[in-house]
């Protein structure tokens, strides 16, 4: 039972709150799951501490290298962000297919990140860009990679004495490109019952780098590193694409085993997969195309 | 004729000012002085004997009252065509939100604490939750000694001689599943007693006069003691057809002379009110090689859950339109309404006659494939028109414009 | 218990909350605002809708102390008065209410939709409430309502 | 690959309790000592337009503006019985019992303006806004307030027929009237996701006589997304006859991006025993959505789909199955 709300003016004030009373406190940023799970008494702590208001926590920085976006950013925060939406296509995809309006107006990147879910629509793009999470308590920090936060489902890597602070991935240049591709079942107010996005680096028109990540067909989003492999250094004019596609099919038959949507999960990759992948290389192409008229 | 001028007419809806500035009033929307709110305490159990002891929640600070089966003042019973519902289950629960008791108490979060500190027995009994079991001899019963309810039967000509002359027979098993209303407006309610000492009741409902009659037979009063107010109501389709809240709120007010006001969550939504009958459906259709139809023959089981609800007339309803609108000299169907310990089914929307052209309009296509003719072809041959005969003998002696309904689609869609 | 102040239809409130009252219990229950209505607790309806610094949030979703210091408009900052606002207008003029308990986050939505976008596609149009679920309408005389509000707005700003 | 198909579904529906059941509507009608004219009926607003057809006919009978008739259908104790709003049977049903009431409220009326204005004929009188005139001499009127010393009040009633059905046989005429719907839609179905979309809807829609088009045309829309997510979306979870998606993030329904636009025709054929000729739609206009698109998923792609709702997983799974 709640029985004491807490606005903190500054991270600062919130840290040395969790310093002092880290287990007693449950961290609400954007809300739109927290406060489902506070009416229905999933919450076992007694003091909310909310942070969606610490404006510290919420910036996108673009700088030469590498993107940064607090963790307490919005996803429509993400959505009007021009750089994003021109270079970063695949995580802006996602962010715009989170939900409904009414959810992405309120929704945090960080909260997505922290919440677990195998679901969560943000993930598998920063997975797939190799994103960093900078993690901060009383007088530490310290950055984990993305792929190593989550523990199990619904838990993720981050003390009670500590905030996700940002997420932090490199920006992308000339033939790179991520895309994302989603399966719910509408259009509006779905679930994500698989999504994969893919990042990709071509060189000579075959494939430099490749990161592939999905959501929803494990306990949370992960890595497809066995897929990765059998596509790095190829040319992509060798690839068989409905080969792949079928490898990942198996992997994910393999992985679903004994749940009911196995026989579903492991068909459907195939068609995102493959859509991912395809905007992924015509998005490479692209940005080489755009330069070259520059 | 005179001509219209505003029937026929665009006029604005006269309920829609108020709805657009939010200034409608739902049951939710009212807040009397001096009101108490109830809780519903609901089975979640399938099919058990209960015994239920309040004792507990009854000392939580803020309660005003309990009700269970006990304090029914008149009969403890409703439903629209049988009184199969009780008002609070006395020993025996039936299906998963089956209302055992109802909590008054001076606050929501009052009533909703104490609720949880109810205690129920459950000594469960075994369940039926498939029709086709449920049918058979040996089935465990749900309600008196047999759980079919209703044999709907249309026998007209001859339908072994109507296949024997046909060319094509059709012959295929479709499946519709149970769905739900999904109004917007969850169910609520506020009840008084009004200057006059009537048990005033305000919720959203289809038919008060009906709700009126349920009422005042559970609470043991005179008809003309029991008002029932009807404010915005946010959707129904059927859903609002059977008594959900009403009498609960009543005898509330009754026992405590004091307002009452209870509002469903979604969730408690979902379990209040009924569904729509899913139904399994037999169909065999024969025609000849100009797909005119010559037979058919339909088997139709609606499992209605473990009340009866509208059961009769929805699979009623459904086998009178299993034909689908077309001319068939040779019929038979049979059609069956079927307790089960699924959650109850009742009206929604078409009635028993939405679940039917999932299997009649696509025998219509089938026929038409398999004899190589147009699907709006086979539609425009055998299609009611003025004069037509039903499958219950029944004359179309007037406003049949079927086929023009069918040439609008075939102009607009369908022209190469 | 909490105090909190906020802006709501351009009045400051000064307020105690419980800490498990929400945005939308706030507004019901101890303003009696009650055209915000609550249709799933969850958030996939949207007949709770209000605009807040700005944006359509679902009220359901908010907690009650998070709105500290934050500006709410609710339906019945919709209209002064007599006055339909012109989104108002076009629902009554091209019958998109029915039973209306979507009614009024529908018109938010909309009303949020026009604020930053004066002439929306129609399928930009559905992007905007698809937050805001209706059982009765097929959403179809909204969309109409809606490009005929904008229409409306647009030439108003010209006049 | 996105395959797309149409398809068709004609319907039919008899509208009302039915079976020989006795199908009442009871309306009051009364104009009262200051030419108000109040209208008494328990037909439930459900968001349908009860309301709104009530008042329309009444203001075509009596000459007036919607907003001069004062409506009071909410309250049991100042009402009778007319009836449940279901069956689409309240404009039939007590569409017919306010319209008798109204007009033997008006001939009551014109008998006493004929006796006021001292004419000897009712011929040639009109009703207009609360005044009766002769048409032929508009100065010879009177207004209604000044025309009623005690309110006048009218009660009628209306009962359906319809015959009851012999048991054995299902012989009799169990519902009248019934209204007919057509529908065609298009559909494009993903046959790597099995995601289906409805891309497009032309509903043809029998209704006697319309009231309101506008009304009818919502009526239309709504049905048919109710229809759609009875086809592809919705479905109760029932496991051991317990729910499990009882909350509208498991209970899908449509969202404003799942409905198509449609093309929506309304087709007149009064019928004579119908106020104004007007049949009921309500139930009527779900029916042939679901149906039609399950016709046009076979067109795309050749696959019958006999268990509703047709779900992406069902989709993969049949078409997997045939390669």
């Amino acid at each position: 039972m709640i029985n004491k709300c807490i606005n903190p003016k500054t991270v600062e004030e919130a840290l040395d709150i969790l310093e002092s009373n880290g287990k007693d406190v449950k961290l609400i940023a954007g809300g739109t799951d927290l406060v489902i799970d506070l009416r229905n008494n999933k919450i076992d702590k007694n003091i909310l501490m909310n942070i969606s208001k610490l404006k510290e926590l919420r910036f996108i920085t673009i700088d030469e290298n590498e993107i940064t976006i607090g963790s307490g950013t919005k996803f429509i925060e993400i959505i009007e962000n021009q750089h994003i939406k021109e270079k970063i296509v695949g995580l802006w995809k996602a962010c715009k297919s989170v939900g409904s309006p009414q959810i992405r107006n309120m929704g945090t990147i960080g909260g997505n990140i922290c919440n677990g879910s195998m679901a969560a629509d943000s993930v598998p793009p920063l997975l797939a860009l190799d994103a960093t999470a900078l993690i901060i308590g009383k007088n530490k920090t310290r950055s984990v990679p993305l792929r190593e936060l989550y523990l199990d489902k619904g838990k993720v890597d981050i003390a009670d004495d500590e905030i996700l602070y940002a997420i932090k991935f490199h920006r992308l240049r000339e033939k790179e490109s991520i895309s994302f591709e989603k399966l719910g079942l509408r259009k509006a107010l779905a679930i994500a019952r698989i999504s994969c996005s893919i990042y990709i680096n071509l060189e000579n028109n075959s494939i430099k780098d490749i990161k592939i990540a999905t959501g929803a067909l494990g306990k949370y989003p992960q890595r497809e590193n066995h897929i990765e492999k059998r596509l790095v250094n190829k040319k992509v004019d060798e690839i068989i694409l409905k080969d792949i596609a079928e490898e990942m099919s198996k992997h994910v038959s393999k992985r679903l085993k004994g749940r009911s949507s196995r026989s579903f999960k492991s068909i459907a990759i195939k068609g995102i997969f493959a859509e991912a992948y395809k905007s992924a290389i015509k998005g490479a192409n692209d940005e080489s195309h755009k330069s070259h008229n520059k | 004729m005179k001509p219209l001028n505003i029937v026929g007419s665009r006029v604005i809806r006269v309920d829609g000012k108020a709805k657009v500035k939010g200034e409608a009033i739902y049951p939710q929307d009212i807040y009397l002085d001096g009101m108490l709110y109830g809780k519903t305490i609901r089975s979640t159990k399938v099919h058990a004997m209960i015994e239920v002891d309040t004792k507990k929640a009854e000392t939580v600070e803020g309660v005003v009252k309990i009700l269970t089966y006990k304090d029914v003042t008149g009969e403890n019973h409703h439903g629209v065509v049988f009184k199969d519902h009780e008002v609070f289950c006395s020993k025996k629960v039936r299906r998963i939100g089956d209302p055992i008791a109802f909590v008054i108490a001076n606050s929501e979060r009052v009533a909703k604490k104490a609720a949880e500190m109810i205690e129920i027995k459950y000594k469960e009994l075994p369940a039926v939750f498939n029709p086709i079991d449920a049918m058979k001899e040996d089935s465990i019963k749900i309600h008196g000694d047999s759980n079919i309810i209703y044999h709907y039967k249309c026998r007209k000509g001859n339908v072994n001689e109507g296949f024997e002359k046909s060319h094509v027979i059709v012959e295929r098993e479709y499946k519709t599943s149970m769905v739900e209303h999904a109004f917007l407006q969850p169910e609520a309610g506020v009840s008084y007693i009004d200057e006059e000492g009537k048990i005033c009741v305000c919720a959203s409902t289809q038919y008060p006069h009906f709700d009126q009659i349920e009422v005042a037979e559970a609470l043991g009063l005179k008809l003309e003691n029991v008002k029932i107010m009807n404010p915005a109501v946010g959707g129904a389709f059927g859903g609002r057809e059977d008594i959900t809240l009403q009498i609960h709120l009543a005898l509330a007010t009754m026992v405590t002379k004091k307002p009452v006001k209870v509002v469903y969550t979604r969730e408690e939504s979902f379990h209040a009110h009924s569904k729509r009958h899913p139904i399994i459906m037999k169909y065999k259709t024969g025609a000849d090689k100009n797909g005119k139809l010559l037979s058919m023959e339909v088997n139709l089981i609606g499992d209605t859950g473990s009340y009866a609800s509208w059961a009769i007339n929805v699979m009623r309803k459904a086998g009178i339109h299993a034909t689908g609108p077309y001319e068939i000299p040779n019929v038979k169907i049979d059609s069956y309404a079927v307790y089960t310990n699924n959650p109850f089914c009742g009206a929604m929307r078409g009635f028993g006659a939405t679940q039917t052209p999932i299997g009649s309009e696509q025998q219509m296509d089938i026929i038409a494939n398999e004899l190589g003719i147009d699907p709006i072809q086979i539609r425009l041959i055998n299609g009611f028109k003025v004069g037509s005969e039903t499958s219950n003998g029944q004359v179309l002696s007037e406003s049949v414009p079927l086929k023009r309904c069918i040439e609008e689609v075939k102009n607009r869609m369908f022209k190469e | 218990m909490n105090h909190i102040s906020l802006t709501i239809n351009k009045k400051m409130y000064s307020i105690d909350v419980e800490e498990d009252v929400r945005l939308i219990d706030l507004l019901r229950d101890q303003l009696f605002l009650t055209g915000t209505k609550e249709g799933c607790g969850e958030g996939e309806c949207g007949a709770c809708t209000v605009i807040m610094d700005g944006r359509v949030v679902n009220s359901c979703l908010v907690m009650a102390f998070q709105a500290e210091g934050s500006n709410i408009t609710t339906i019945e900052g919709m209209s002064d008065k007599d006055e339909l606002h012109p989104i108002q207008k076009a629902f009554l003029d091209k019958g998109a209410v029915q039973c209306g308990f979507c009614t009024p986050g529908m018109v938010l939505s909309a009303k949020s939709l026009l604020d930053k976008n004066e002439n929306p596609t129609r399928e930009e149009i559905r992007e905007g409430i698809s937050g805001n679920l209706c059982r009765c309408t097929g959403y179809n005389k909204i969309v109409d309502a809606i490009e005929l509000a904008s229409k409306e707005i647009r030439e108003e700003k010209k006049e | 690959m996105k395959k797309r198909g149409k398809g068709i579904a004609a319907t039919f529906y008899g509208t009302g309790y039915g079976n020989g059941f006795p199908d009442v509507s009871k309306a009051v009608a009364e104009v009262d000592h200051d030419g108000n004219v109040n209208i008494y009926v328990c037909a439930t607003e459900v968001g349908q337009g009860a309301k709104t057809i009530i008042i329309q006919m009444v203001a075509e009978i009596l000459g007036l503006g919607m907003n001069d008739i004062h409506l009071i259908s909410e309250d049991t104790s100042q009402t009778l019985d007319t009836g449940t709003a279901a069956a689409s049977r309240q404009t039939y049903n007590t569409g017919n019992a306010v319209k008798k009431a109204v007009e033997v409220l008006k001939s009551k009326l014109l008998e006493k303006a004929k006796e006021h204005l001292k004419l000897p004929s009712l011929l040639g009188l009109e009703v207009k806004d609360k005044v009766i005139y002769l048409k032929t001499f508009p100065k010879k009127r009177v207004c209604f307030k000044d025309l009623i010393e005690e309110k006048i009040s009218v009660e009628e009633t209306f009962t359906a027929q319809t015959v009851q059905m012999d048991e054995e046989t299902g012989q009799g005429a169990p519902y009248w009237p019934y209204t007919f719907s057509c529908y065609g839609v298009e559909v494009e179905v993903d046959t790597e996701t099995g995601i289906i979309e409805v891309i497009k809807g032309v509903c043809a829609q029998d209704v006697g006589r319309a009231i309101n088009p506008e009304l009818i045309e919502g009526q239309i829309d709504g049905g048919f997304s109710m229809g759609l997510g009875y086809g592809i979306m919705e479905k109760l979870n029932c496991k051991d006859g317990e729910i499990k998606n009882n909350k509208f993030s498991k209970y899908l329904i449509p969202t404003a991006l799942d409905m198509p636009e449609l093309e929506k025709i309304i087709v007149e054929d009064p019928e004579s025993s119908a106020p104004f000729g007007a049949k009921g739609i309500g139930e009527p206009v779900i029916l042939p959505a679901a149906p039609a698109i399950l016709n046009a998923i076979y067109d795309a792609i050749g696959v019958r789909f006999y268990e509703i709702p047709v779900t992406p997983d069902k989709v993969l799974s049949e078409i997997n199955r045939e390669i």
